[in-house]
């Protein structure tokens, strides 16, 4: 258990110490949302309703941008092999590890999104749905990206193949959030969403750990 | 060792499968034929036409059997992936990574035909319905599965590599379905479901199953040759691979 | 001609198509394989006399 | 089942180093009974405090064995030296030891005691200080990380100047040095080192020569590989060689 503690706060440690490169992801999340009523046009009515998904599929994309390095760092300079041959459970190192990429890359994007929901114009009600469903919804995306990082550390450009590997599986979190949203603007209950997004939070965080420690063997052998 | 472990063990030495897999092949072929014959037959003469679509519906006996196995053929990947993984037998791993290009293939053949099907009954090539997305989906981790076997350079740790991806899939697969059916009522409503909502007459089911099970007979087929190949490349230099250049039997 | 012929001509011209590839390019691969085996055995054979 | 062999780490360090574990450590040797036919279960009796066995190892990369197969046993409180020209397999073999890889064909039997790993690529944070490095893995092996733990380990390592740099800046035999601070707070376990030799000095090489003695009078195993001229001179070492695939006569039978 002291060991969990120690890996989380030692990434935490190596997070602040490289405070631009973790801040990149909100940047790009940033960027991204900007673009679209760039492209769009500023119409109110029209950003209003795309708000959900324009959110959601920015902060997707932002998180998966700093998947690539959640086990390329340790990769490389050989603290894999140790968490390996440390005797520890290998899948409550990686819970750690994902953990402190969640602190460094989801709770931003959710601390962000109240600002992000005032530039596209989301309605007033929506914004508590539209957090808590972030708050619900990011997890998964550090649970599932750890296993697509994991199975691609070694590989010459993991990076977009890491996409490939997870998108399909981050569907059902964005479709029910989009729901959620959507629900609460047209005010009609979506707390049934936000419930069938916690129980899929559950599952992979109770999967996803043995699944990734097993895929990290798979790439460190 | 008791007479399972026994079995396992014997269809798992690459010689005696190399052998049996020969014998069966040519059979599942013969037989695949037939039904396809008769299925054909059946669809296009015997099947009266449909009172709504007249004869565009009669894609269905492509479309449907083709759906059925890309889904099917995904979780029997999975399995083949999870006894590779698990005992580390060699031909189960090879079965994992033979099934994904046939499975994707059966994937795409659903997707196109589904999507011609649509222009006739919808007007156009691209309909977002619940099952042709969940399709696309299934074809995307396809993909996946096998974009990260080719990603990888070493053949044993591409299979465990791809064999974990696919199992990670088949948990989300019918997470993926669900949410897909639920996406599509909330936006659309009820739509028209193809084809298999509406009680179909006997003459028209018949020849649905028959391509069913032909599909079946292809995909044994198919991957037997597959992973013969892959079996003999990695044993190039193994004695067995000697001893029946030697005996001719190759 | 049925107005929908083209659509089912269409739709199973791809399908068998694309089962055909899946079909054919292994066999054709595994034969080339095995003589490729074959070759060098000989090969080795010969070296070997 | 042969007689436990119980061993206390009395090394100069174990006032320093408490081990973790209450319990001293077990090197209790059970056998797998439905392997080891009868014949080899009495000479097992005999080697007492066998600890480790191996029985024909062999890897596999591209299907093409790494190595000649195995078979060797250790005792408890012995070095062994794996030598081999490049290629070999030594870093193969131990990273099978270490269970980083599983082996093809054959088994490793070990005993309940952890592993100590450290290969080429070191294990420690460059970003983080000398000083942050050996805190986090004095925490990650569950010892607590007091400033007298700390400060006697780096003096053993002789890195009191460079201490507080971050270990990037550092040259590569002392961040070396640095990631063998994590075999100290190992002491119980077995050490398995890949060429700990490398980019080292003098004095760089006298500090791992004192740690393997104090090692092998702890009672403790290690494993080293090493394929220069590069050995531990103030220890009695057992030698094993191993042969690469390439040049062993199977190889040969293949070709012929």
């Amino acid at each position: 258990m002291s060991a969990f503690i120690s890996l989380l706060k030692r990434d935490l440690l190596l997070a602040v110490r490289s405070r631009a490169e973790v801040l990149q992801p909100l940047f790009f999340l940033l960027v991204v949302v900007s673009l679209f009523p760039l492209g769009l046009g500023p119409g109110p009515a029209l950003l209003a309703r795309i708000a959900a998904g324009v959110i959601w599929i920015a902060a997707l994309l932002a998180s998966t941008l700093s998947l690539d390095g959640l086990f390329r760092a340790d990769f490389d300079d050989g603290s894999l092999e140790q968490f390996l041959t440390s005797g520890h459970s290998l899948s409550l190192l990686v819970l750690a590890k994902i953990i402190a990429h969640w602190l460094t890359t989801g709770l931003p994007i959710v601390l962000f999104s109240p600002l992000l929901a005032v530039w596209l114009n989301l309605p007033r009600e929506a914004l508590p749905v539209l957090v808590k469903s972030l708050l619900l919804g990011t997890p998964v995306f550090s649970l599932i990206g750890a296993i697509g990082a994991a199975l691609t550390v070694g590989l010459r450009q993991g990076g977009q193949l890491l996409a490939l590997l997870i998108f399909p599986l981050l569907i059902p979190v964005l479709i029910l959030a989009t729901g959620a949203v959507s629900a609460a603007t047209d005010n009609i209950g979506s707390s049934a969403y936000l419930l069938w997004m916690a129980a899929y939070a559950v599952l992979m965080l109770t999967l996803a750990p043995f699944a990734c420690a097993a895929s990290l063997r798979i790439s460190l052998s | 060792m008791n007479p399972v472990m026994k079995f396992i063990h014997k269809t798992g030495s690459p010689a005696y499968f190399y052998w049996l897999s020969g014998r069966m092949i040519p059979w599942l072929w013969a037989i695949f034929a037939v039904l396809t014959i008769w299925g054909m037959y059946q669809a296009f003469f015997v099947a009266p036409t449909d009172y709504q679509q007249g004869e565009s519906y009669r894609i269905i006996y492509i479309h449907v059997p083709a759906a059925w196995m890309s889904m099917m053929i995904y979780i029997l990947m999975a399995i083949f992936g999870a006894i590779g993984l698990i005992w580390r037998i060699r031909i189960a791993e090879i079965f994992a990574v033979s099934s994904a290009p046939i499975g994707a293939a059966f994937a795409l053949i659903a997707l196109i035909t589904g999507s011609i099907w649509g222009k006739p009954t919808w007007g156009t090539y691209w309909v977002w319905d619940a099952r042709l997305t969940s399709q696309l989906v299934l074809f995307f981790l396809y993909l996946g599965v096998m974009g990260l076997h080719s990603a990888i350079d070493e053949p044993r740790k591409a299979a465990r590599a791809a064999a974990l991806l696919a199992l990670v899939g088949v948990v989300n697969l019918p997470i993926i379905h669900f949410s897909v059916d639920w996406w599509n009522t909330l936006h659309q409503g009820t739509t028209v479901k193809i084809g298999g909502g509406s009680k179909m007459p006997n003459s028209m089911l018949i020849p649905l199953l028959v391509m069913a099970i032909a599909t079946k007979f292809y995909y044994g087929a198919a991957l037997l040759t597959r992973a013969r190949n892959r079996l003999l490349d990695q044993d190039r230099r193994r004695g067995w691979v000697a001893k029946k250049i030697k005996e001719d039997q190759l | 001609m049925n107005p929908h012929t083209p659509y089912i001509l269409v739709a199973y011209g791809t399908s068998i198509f694309i089962m055909l590839l899946i079909a054919v390019l292994p066999i054709l691969r595994g034969r080339k394989l095995r003589q490729e085996l074959r070759n060098r055995a000989s090969v080795e054979n010969q070296r070997h006399q | 089942m042969s007689k436990p062999l119980k061993y206390n780490p009395r090394a100069a360090l174990v006032d320093i180093y408490p081990p973790a574990k209450d319990n001293t450590a077990q090197c209790t040797h059970e056998l797998d009974t439905q392997i080891v036919t009868a014949v080899d279960k009495q000479v097992a009796e005999q080697e007492e405090n066998v600890c480790i066995r191996v029985e024909n190892l062999l890897f596999e990369r591209w299907f093409i064995p790494v190595f000649e197969s195995l078979n060797f046993s250790v005792k408890a409180g012995e070095t062994l030296l794996v030598r081999g020209t490049n290629g070999s397999g030594k870093t193969t073999l131990l990273r099978l030891l270490a269970g980083i890889l599983d082996p093809t064909e054959g088994r490793i039997h070990l005993p309940e005691l952890p592993v100590a790993w450290l290969g080429h690529k070191l294990g420690i944070k460059d970003s983080l200080s000398v000083r942050e490095n050996l805190q986090f893995m004095a925490r990650f092996h569950n010892m607590q990380p007091t400033d007298k733990l700390i400060n006697e380990t780096i003096s053993q390592l002789d890195l009191e100047r460079v201490a507080e740099q971050d270990a990037g800046s550092l040259s590569a035999g002392q961040r070396k040095r640095c990631a063998l601070g994590a075999l100290l707070f190992q002491s119980e376990a077995i050490w398995l080192l890949d060429e700990p030799y490398s980019n080292l000095d003098d004095n760089g090489m006298k500090v791992v020569d004192r740690l393997l003695t104090l090692h092998q009078q702890n009672g403790g195993i290690t494993i080293l590989a090493t394929h220069g001229a590069l050995t531990p001179q103030s220890l009695e070492v057992r030698e094993l060689i191993v042969l690469g695939y390439q040049d062993s006569e199977r190889y040969r039978e293949s070709l012929a």
